[in-house]
């Protein structure tokens, strides 16, 4: 039976994570700004259901009934809806911004500093 | 090597190049292509670790709705062509590193650590949509109902920040 | 528990409001709602709750909580009437606004009572979104959409540090409640650790703790004024809420381990608040930066964790957000917010004048005004168990600053006349406006003399 | 909260309150006036009751302690004893003729004017009687809030800048008290603010010296001494007078009050450990600021750095825990708050008249004003310490008590006594003496009410200096107390 | 008798109230008569004292009054003391007190009347202080009235307030007072911690159980209170400036009985100097160095006043040479002769000033002999008095301090002849310029010289008689066994060390007739040079003359030493110091808080990009914190 270390999990959300914050602080297009986010998220996701499945193998050993290892996957689920609805509001924001500067580049937004 | 090890490096390898994809490629169009493909890695790794439920949702919800939500208002702005100036050499050499380090303290600060996952048919399929369902409407039947709100207000902040402009106040 | 339900309820309500009421009527039925909420919440405070909802333990509300719910939706309540109009004036439908805000409280509600990181996520979510929209909901002005951009990509930005941690959190002790994360003797593994860091990260930049507040001035200063107010007064202080819940709950067991680091962000808030906000000449951004200077002395609330930073917490909510509401009210009035515009206020209106000027007081921390007591007894807090001295010489040192530039105010309403002579005239305000603000000012007043009102309901 | 009406220190806080706040809703400036000068002498009564009634040894009336915030463990203690009679004496004295001789229509808004004096009054006399440290904490505000209004508003020219300096200066002094006085607090483990929980709090060495630097750099920039003095010249010379007198008649006080009250028997290692740099500082302060005095142009900079040079021996003495001196210093506080209030009056008599208070500028007014000039050279002579004046027997007393610590700082404390001849004669001379000049051609004499109220000052000023004992009675028991302190250890 | 001694300094402190509060209804006559009569009072009360005094079996009297301070281990009773010595100083001052007071009502009368009775009221004060001072049962009284002195005299120098110079010399007077006053303090202090009282009776008791040095010290600090008073060097520049008052008042205080106080104080003191031969020696030394200092300034001076003044100073100094040696019942003996021909002398100067209409330089007078027949005669008498010629009061006070001083050292003697030497011939070059030769004023003065008024010329008669008389109660037992009646009457106060016995009579004898034999010289030089008709030209000093005439040059060397660097020190203090260093460092601190805001705004650029780049570096500071340091 195959084994994978949870290391491994971890490593690719973290440099998924970390590409993700790259991109957040190279990019200047809003837009894609924004996909970096998600890529975030995502990563974190995987690390969730990285650990349920690690806590659930864990418990199972003991109990074969266990549940253990569900509220991971419903908080990834949760953290799905609640991108859906960032992403609702976040493009209205973008799509409105654009609207009125017809560009979605955050260098231009220095209006407000000091 | 076995199956699903060579599965998991695939998958893995697709995930981190698609990644960088994203992050680097100057036409916006194709980095939502490459998320697309991050997206669609991840659910394999979903499958992997038999999240079944997870794995159709990424795939439907955000392959699917989001990304396709970010394309229309890429080609609502027609960002596709031009390419976006880039910021300062200086500027994204520091992202680099920074994000570069972050990696590395991560990685130093976890590599000992412990536990292990046997992937596919695993013991107790908890990642089974029956299960999930079962949890999601008895025990985490508040915070379901609450991310309702959640909603709500997202539609309303829709409606208010989209809608065209009025002089008078009253809708 | 009614909070959550009810603020729902009447966002709902608003909602639908909004196709049949005009504005004036959308005020009144915001306050109903308010009050309605205060005496639902106040309700559940002595001990009648409406709904038996088993939560699996991720809500629990305790005193504490209901407490500091119940001075939010005071505060709230302030707000509404001292600011109901302005809210109307924005070119957005009035009751959207008022429905977003309702919804807002609800989430406040949530984090007032959270006990599991999953509520803590949804809760500061559903404070968050609406945020956003409320910072851009002036369309075409430009700050707003740029305040709204801001605040919307590095708020989701913070939202992705906290998931990241919370997920660090789960692998470590596999499970989402406090006290499960508590548990465990005081032991950091390296997963705890970097959850810990990452909340603390998110959770500063939710409360505009340096380094993690730069968003604060821009946002503040963009959005409408009278969100701003909302945003720098009840949301802030949810947020401080969440964080010293948070913090207390989960990593308690391990103060020590965090409080340095805790020490240096409160100190570099502190400084930086202060001292930027010195050289300011807009009222409305020294403000801002005087709200970072403001969380700098919560966070030693969050540093001590003890008896008197919980007392002191709900002491400074009342205090810090009776006294910003009031002053936020007076410049969404104003023409333009430089400190120029207040020259000659006092002569012109005196009542108001004298309002504003015991808010001043009291975000000074002068004795005999409740902004005294909060830092008292923050300093207090610290003074108790760390003996950090360095720590609260900062403290102090800062405070002293604050004098200076929250003084530069009342010596252009009282001592200074508007230069070359001719008035710049002020808005009118309305009687009801002005019977609100001196309410508001005794209020300040009342707690700065018998904290114990306050404090002994804890 | 009112108790029984034979309950003084209650009414002396009363009183300047109520008066005050009811001043903001007198309209007329006259009405103003009237209420102020009634509420001002009504407490002038209560308190010369409270001396009748402490002879007769009722001793329970001086002393009141009100619930008021038993959460945080602070009640509302008042106490008359020694220490605080002969200042609340001298306030309640002070407040009564500095309204007398405000002209009518000196001041726009009169009635916020007067309103803001009571309510420095309250604050002054709360701070000497208050028996608690959060009460004490408070009133020490509440005495600045008004001061800082009043000098903000009615002020010179400066003003705004110059108040605003003295303001921030000892409020982050007073910052450091709040933090020494929550350390006590937590330290007193029953969780109290009362003066006797602070007097038996058991101090390691090192937190004596701690909460000593703490106390000590609030009093110090109260006082204010050298090198804490920049505020006070400027603050002096910007404020509108009644406000300078109450300043550097009373205010100044509250940090040797403090001293006496609260440094001195809470930290007795620490004093000894520092009493000795201290006071070399303070010494060679006064010499500095005596200097200064001689260079001054400006009366008013002039009287300020005296009393500054003044100040300074007083403290000195107090830092002499000798018995001589400290009871010499108690009643000084009170000789020097008459003195430098008659000084403080001369000078604005002058000033209304002439409009300038530059001394090279004046002269010659001794031949068309002989009573004032009169008048002045007591208040002069006074302030000089000669014999049979009230100033002589609390410097007789303090320089005793130097000599007895160390009698070459004596000797270089009576530097000063030199100086100050030189600064103070000069000023006589060139403003009163000599052939009148433009500013002065047109000089009149003062008229009945200014000689009252001069007149009254100067009776003190004999009366203390020739039969200083009743007020040595007055004062003997509570200074003893801190004394005895240090003859224990 | 007792139990009205009190009214003695009461009776003047009353007159000084009516006077001052007075002073706008009162008439001059009444004024006037107010002040002289109060006085008049208590010279007859203190006459009446003497004589309980003087009578056998006397003991000294305390008289305590009220408790002055009775606190923290200190017990000053304000209490009299009444013993020969203070009775013998009630005397005179109350004595020439009253005539002076008599003599003002005339030469005063110009002034208007509130400065009139301004005037007496000041005197009346005076007179106040002094009796304080020589009354008191202790230090602390004494220098209650020590000081008040010093108050007055500084009142009545600036009397003519209008005039800036007079103000001037008035604030030296007190300035250089107080110099002195604070060594007097300083002792008392140290006798306070050393005898823990400073009644006379206890601290003299006591004396002998202290170590000598600490004597020496106080001794030492005692004396400089008296050179400020009494204008020994190095404060006696104040005095000469102090003529600026009205000369009745230099006569009274500034001759005859404030700038005694310092004798008094020594002489009332004396258990402490005997005990302590260093300070003695000092004592001595500066005396006998400001005898010979003024004596040489006086050669040279112009101005009547001054001359006085500075043989003022001298005679001081003679005084003090006799305390210094020991010979304390002479330097009373001298104090009381002094008192006598000295206010003679000053008030023939009033009336010779009175009648030139103010007019003060000798160098143009001249010729008055016939003028003013009164005035004359008894100024001559003054000067043979002072000059020292027998049988005149000078004689015999000045005979036995140059013996005493012989006793010490025979270099005191010397020098005390030489000193007694010049006093005769600048006082006799004083009398010829005034009095002989040909009238040198102009026209219009010559016509309207007259001689003064009975009011005035009645004091200037008396005190004539006692400048004859006066030194018949000092007969030295040269002439007769026991006949020094003052010693005998001093005795229980200041114990006589029977100084005249060391040397044989004869040789005593020899020297006083050599001794008086050269000051006739002096008289006959002094008269070959300046009672000639004319004298020529006034020709500018030149060579030593010159610097006798500039003083010594010391009022120069003083501004140089002390005045110049005081105003120095304060402008550098007050502009350097105050304002830019310290001041400058409090307002540095609110301009560094303002300098940094405006850096730290920067720091505020509005991009997400390096708001989100600070944010991620700063995680990764809290992780290495964190993790790396923890581990």
């Amino acid at each position: 039976m195959p084994i994978i270390p949870v290391n491994y999990y971890i490593f690719l959300a973290v440099a998924l994570f970390a590409i993700g914050i790259v991109g957040v602080l190279t990019r200047r297009n809003a837009i894609i700004i924004f996909m970096c986010i998600e890529l975030m998220l995502n990563a974190v996701n995987i690390l969730l259901v990285a650990f349920s499945k690690m806590h659930h193998v864990a418990a199972y050993a003991l109990d074969k009934t266990t549940t253990v290892g569900t509220e991971a996957q419903l908080f990834v689920f949760f953290i799905m809806v609640v991108a859906a609805a960032e992403v609702t509001v976040g493009l209205a924001i973008i799509v409105m911004l654009y609207r009125n500067i017809h560009s979605v580049d955050i260098n231009f937004l220095n209006r407000l500093k000091h | 090597m076995h199956i699903t090890e060579i599965l998991f490096w695939m998958l893995t390898a697709l995930a981190l190049f698609s990644a960088l994809m994203v992050v680097s490629s100057d036409n916006p169009v194709h980095s939502v292509l490459w998320l697309i493909l991050v997206f669609i890695a991840i659910t394999g790794h979903y499958i992997l670790m038999n999240a079944q439920f997870l794995a159709i949702v990424n795939m439907i919800v955000y392959a699917g709705a989001i990304m396709v939500l970010f394309l229309f208002v890429i080609m609502f702005m027609n960002l596709n062509k031009e390419s976006e100036p880039q910021k300062s050499v200086w500027l994204r050499l520091a992202a680099v590193v920074s994000g570069g380090s972050l990696l590395l303290i991560l990685v130093a600060a976890l590599k000992d650590n412990t536990g292990y996952i046997n992937s596919m048919k695993g013991e107790g399929s908890i990642g089974l949509i029956k299960n999930l369902g079962k949890t999601l409407f008895t025990e985490y039947v508040v915070p379901f109902e609450i991310s309702s709100i959640l909603f709500l207000s997202a539609m309303v902040g829709a409606v208010v920040l989209g809608k065209k402009e009025n002089s008078s106040p009253a809708a | 528990m009614n909070a959550i339900i009810v603020s729902a309820l009447w966002g709902v309500l608003m909602m639908y409001a909004g196709f049949v009421s005009k504005g004036k009527q959308n005020n009144i039925l915001a306050v109903v709602g308010i009050v309605a909420l205060l005496v639902a919440n106040w309700l559940e405070y002595l001990g009648l709750s409406f709904f038996k909802i088993d939560t699996g333990g991720m809500l629990v509300y305790n005193t504490f909580g209901l407490l500091f719910n119940e001075v939010i939706l005071f505060a709230t309540l302030i707000y509404f009437l001292l600011s109901g109009n302005e809210l109307g004036k924005s070119n957005s439908t009035p009751s959207d606004l008022y429905a977003l805000i309702f919804f807002i409280l609800s989430g406040i509600a949530i984090l007032a009572g959270f006990r599991s990181l999953l509520m803590l996520f949804i809760g500061i979510e559903i404070v968050s979104i609406p945020l956003y929209v409320l910072a851009g909901s002036a369309k075409t002005n430009l700050k707003a959409n740029e305040a709204a951009l801001k605040y919307f990509l590095m708020g989701s930005f913070s939202t992705g540090l906290m998931l990241m941690g919370i997920a660090f959190l789960y692998g470590d002790a596999g499970t989402f409640f406090l006290d499960g994360v508590n548990a465990g003797l005081g032991v950091i593994t390296p997963m705890k650790g970097i959850g810990l860091v990452l909340l603390l990260a998110s959770m500063s930049f939710k409360v505009s703790a340096a380094p993690f507040h730069f968003w604060t001035p821009d946002v503040y200063d963009g959005s409408p004024t009278v969100f701003t107010s909302f945003m720098a007064t009840i949301v802030k202080s949810a947020g401080f809420f969440a964080f010293l819940k948070l913090f207390e709950s989960a990593f308690g067991s391990i103060q020590e381990s965090w409080q340095t680091l805790m020490a240096v962000i409160a100190v570099l808030t502190l400084v930086i608040g202060n001292i930027t906000a010195v050289f300011q000449q807009s009222v409305k951004r020294m403000l801002s930066y005087s709200s970072i200077a403001q969380a700098g002395f919560m966070l030693l609330g969050v540093f001590a964790l003890n008896v008197f930073a919980k007392q002191g917490m709900i002491l400074y909510f009342a205090a810090y957000s009776l006294a910003t509401i009031a002053i936020f009210a007076v410049l969404a009035k104003l023409k333009d917010d430089s400190i120029v515009s207040f020259h000659g206020f006092a002569r012109q209106q005196p009542v108001v004048a004298f309002a504003l000027l015991i808010s001043f007081l009291s975000l000074a921390g002068i004795p005999l005004t409740a902004g005294f007591f909060a830092k008292y007894f923050m300093l207090l807090a610290v003074l108790k168990d760390a003996s950090m001295l360095w720590l609260l010489v900062v403290a102090i040192l800062c405070a002293a600053v604050s004098v200076y530039y929250y003084f530069r105010v009342i010596q252009a309403m009282y001592f200074k006349e508007s230069a070359n002579g001719q008035e710049h005239e002020l808005p009118d305000f309305s009687t009801s406006f002005k019977v609100i603000m001196v309410i508001n000012a005794v209020l300040i007043l009342a707690l700065g003399i018998h904290p114990d009102w306050l404090t002994n309901l804890l | 909260m009112f108790a029984a009406f034979d309950n003084f220190p209650a009414l002396l806080i009363w009183l300047p309150l109520a008066g005050g706040l009811l001043s903001f809703f007198i309209k007329s400036d006259k009405g103003a006036k009237a209420n102020a000068m009634i509420f001002s002498l009504l407490s002038l009564g209560v308190m010369l009751g409270a001396l009748a009634y402490t002879e007769s040894k009722h001793f329970m009336l001086n002393q009141v302690s009100y619930v008021w915030l038993p959460g945080i463990g602070s009640s509302f203690g008042l106490i008359l004893d020694g220490l605080t009679r002969i200042l609340a004496l001298l306030t309640v004295i002070i407040f009564p003729i500095v309204f007398l001789l405000v002209p009518s229509g000196r001041y726009h808004h009169a009635n916020r004017f007067y309103g803001l004096m009571l309510l420095t009054q309250c604050g002054l006399l709360g701070v000497f009687m208050a028996t608690d440290a959060l009460v004490f904490y408070l009133f020490w505000e509440l005495a600045l809030i008004p001061v800082y209004f009043l000098s903000s508003t009615w002020g010179g020219e400066k003003r705004i800048r110059a108040t605003f300096k003295f303001f921030i200066y000892t409020f982050l002094g007073s910052l450091f008290l709040l933090l020494g006085i929550l350390y006590m607090y937590l330290k007193t483990g029953t969780g109290s603010f009362g003066l006797v929980a602070f007097y038996n709090v058991q101090l390691s060495e090192l937190e004596q010296f701690v909460l000593f630097g703490l106390f000590f750099i609030a009093f110090a920039i109260k006082m204010p001494i050298f090198p804490f003095h920049t505020w006070q010249p400027e603050a002096y010379e910007e404020a509108p007078t009644p406000v300078t007198m109450v300043l550097s008649g009373i205010m100044v006080k509250m940090g040797l009050f403090g001293v006496l009250r609260w440094l001195l028997p809470m930290f007795p290692l620490a004093v000894k450990a520092f009493n000795t740099p201290i006071i070399i500082v303070i010494v060679a302060g006064m010499v500095y600021a005596s200097f200064i005095a001689i260079y001054q142009d400006s009366i008013k900079r002039l009287i300020a750095y005296s009393s500054i040079a003044h100040i300074g021996l007083m403290a000195a003495g107090a830092f002499t825990l000798k018995d001589s001196a400290i009871h010499g210093m108690t009643l000084q506080m009170f000789s020097h708050g008459i003195n430098i209030v008659a000084l403080w009056i001369v000078a604005d008599l002058v000033e209304r008249q002439t409009g300038v208070t530059r001394i090279s500028q004046l002269g010659g007014i001794a031949k068309k004003a002989p009573t004032l000039t009169i008048f002045l050279v007591i208040a002069a002579f006074a302030n000089i310490a000669l014999p049979l004046t009230n100033a002589f027997v609390g410097e007789l007393m303090i320089f005793n008590g130097l000599f007895q610590f160390k009698p070459w700082i004596a000797a270089l404390a009576g530097l000063s006594i030199i100086l100050s001849a030189v600064y103070t004669l000069n000023m006589v001379k060139n403003v009163f003496y000599g052939e009148t000049v433009a500013a002065t051609a047109g000089f009149s004499d003062i008229n009945k009410v200014q000689v009252l109220a001069l007149g009254i000052l100067t009776a003190l000023i004999f009366v203390v200096g020739v039969y200083p004992d009743p007020f040595f009675k007055l004062i003997h028991e509570t200074v003893g107390l801190i004394v005895n302190k240090y003859v224990t250890i | 008798m007792s139990k009205f001694v009190f009214l003695i300094p009461l009776l003047p402190l009353i007159g000084f109230l009516i006077n001052g509060l007075g002073r706008n209804f009162l008439s001059k006559t009444l004024s006037g008569m107010i002040g002289s009569g109060v006085l008049v009072a208590s010279f007859v009360l203190s006459i009446l004292v003497f004589r309980e005094v003087s009578a056998a079996g006397f003991s000294t009297q305390i008289i305590n009054l009220f408790d002055f301070i009775k606190v923290a281990g200190l017990n000053i009773p304000f209490a009299f003391q009444i013993d020969q010595l203070s009775a013998l100083f009630l005397l005179i001052i109350t004595g020439i007190g009253s005539l002076i007071h008599i003599y003002s009502t005339a030469y005063m009368h110009e002034e208007s009347s509130p400065h009139f009775a301004r005037y007496f009221a000041y005197l009346n004060l005076f007179v106040f202080s002094m009796l304080l001072l020589v009354m008191g049962a202790n230090f602390i009284v004494m220098f209650i009235g020590w000081e008040g002195v010093g108050l007055c005299s500084y009142l009545l120098i600036g009397y003519w307030f209008g005039n800036n110079n007079y103000n001037n010399a008035a604030k030296k007077a007190f300035v250089m007072n107080r110099i002195g006053d604070l060594g007097f303090l300083l002792a008392i202090f140290w006798m306070l911690s050393q005898f823990g009282s400073i009644t006379y009776a206890d601290v003299f008791a006591k004396a002998s159980t202290a170590p000598v040095t600490v004597l020496t010290g106080i001794a030492i600090l005692l004396f400089i209170g008296a050179m400020g008073k009494s204008a020994q060097i190095p404060l006696f520049t104040w005095l000469p400036d102090a003529m600026a008052g009205p000369t009745p008042v230099s006569a009274l205080i500034h001759a005859a009985t404030m700038v005694t106080a310092g004798i008094y104080m020594i002489a009332r003191s004396n258990a402490i100097y005997s005990l302590a031969p260093v300070a003695q020696h000092l004592v001595a030394i500066v005396g006998l160095a400001t005898a010979l200092l003024a004596a040489t300034i006086a050669i040279k001076q112009n101005d009547i006043k001054k001359v006085l003044a500075y043989s003022t100073v001298s005679q001081l100094g003679l005084m003090f040479l006799a305390l210094g040696v020991g010979a304390y019942t002479s330097g009373v003996f001298h104090v009381m002769t002094h008192a006598f021909f000295k206010a003679l002398l000053f008030l023939g100067a009033g009336s010779v000033i009175h009648a030139m209409h103010h007019e003060q330089d000798i160098l143009k007078m001249g010729g008055l002999r016939s003028k003013l027949p009164i005035t004359h005669i008894t100024f001559l008498i003054g000067c043979i008095a002072i000059a020292g010629l027998p049988p005149f009061a000078g004689f015999f006070s000045k005979d036995e301090i140059l013996a005493a001083a012989h006793d010490m050292n025979p270099i005191y003697y010397v020098l005390g002849v030489i000193t007694s030497l010049m006093t005769a011939f600048y006082m006799f070059r004083l009398y010829f310029l005034t009095f002989s030769g040909s009238f040198r004023g102009t026209e219009e003065q010559a016509l309207h010289v007259h001689e003064s008024p009975f009011s005035m010329t009645f004091p200037l008669l008396i005190l004539a008689i006692l400048s004859i008389a006066g030194g018949w109660i000092g007969i030295p037992a040269v002439f007769a066994e026991n006949a020094h009646w003052l010693s005998n009457f001093l005795q229980p106060v200041v114990p006589e060390r029977h100084v005249h016995h060391h040397i044989p009579h004869n040789m005593e004898l020899m020297l006083m007739g050599v001794v008086v034999a050269l000051v006739l010289v002096m008289i006959v030089i002094a008269a070959k040079k300046f009672a000639k008709s004319d004298l020529g030209e006034p020709n500018e000093p030149t060579g030593f003359g010159k610097i006798l005439a500039n003083k010594w040059y010391v009022d120069e060397l003083y501004d140089f030493i002390v005045v110049k660097p005081v105003n120095f020190l304060a402008s550098f203090f007050s502009r350097v110091v105050d304002n830019s260093i310290i001041d400058g460092l409090v307002n540095g601190i609110g301009r560094g808080v303002q300098f940094s805001a405006r850096q730290m705004r920067l720091l505020q650029s509005g991009q997400i990009g390096s708001y989100v780049l600070i944010m991620t570096v700063s995680i990764i500071l809290f992780f290495i914190f964190q993790l790396l340091w923890k581990a």
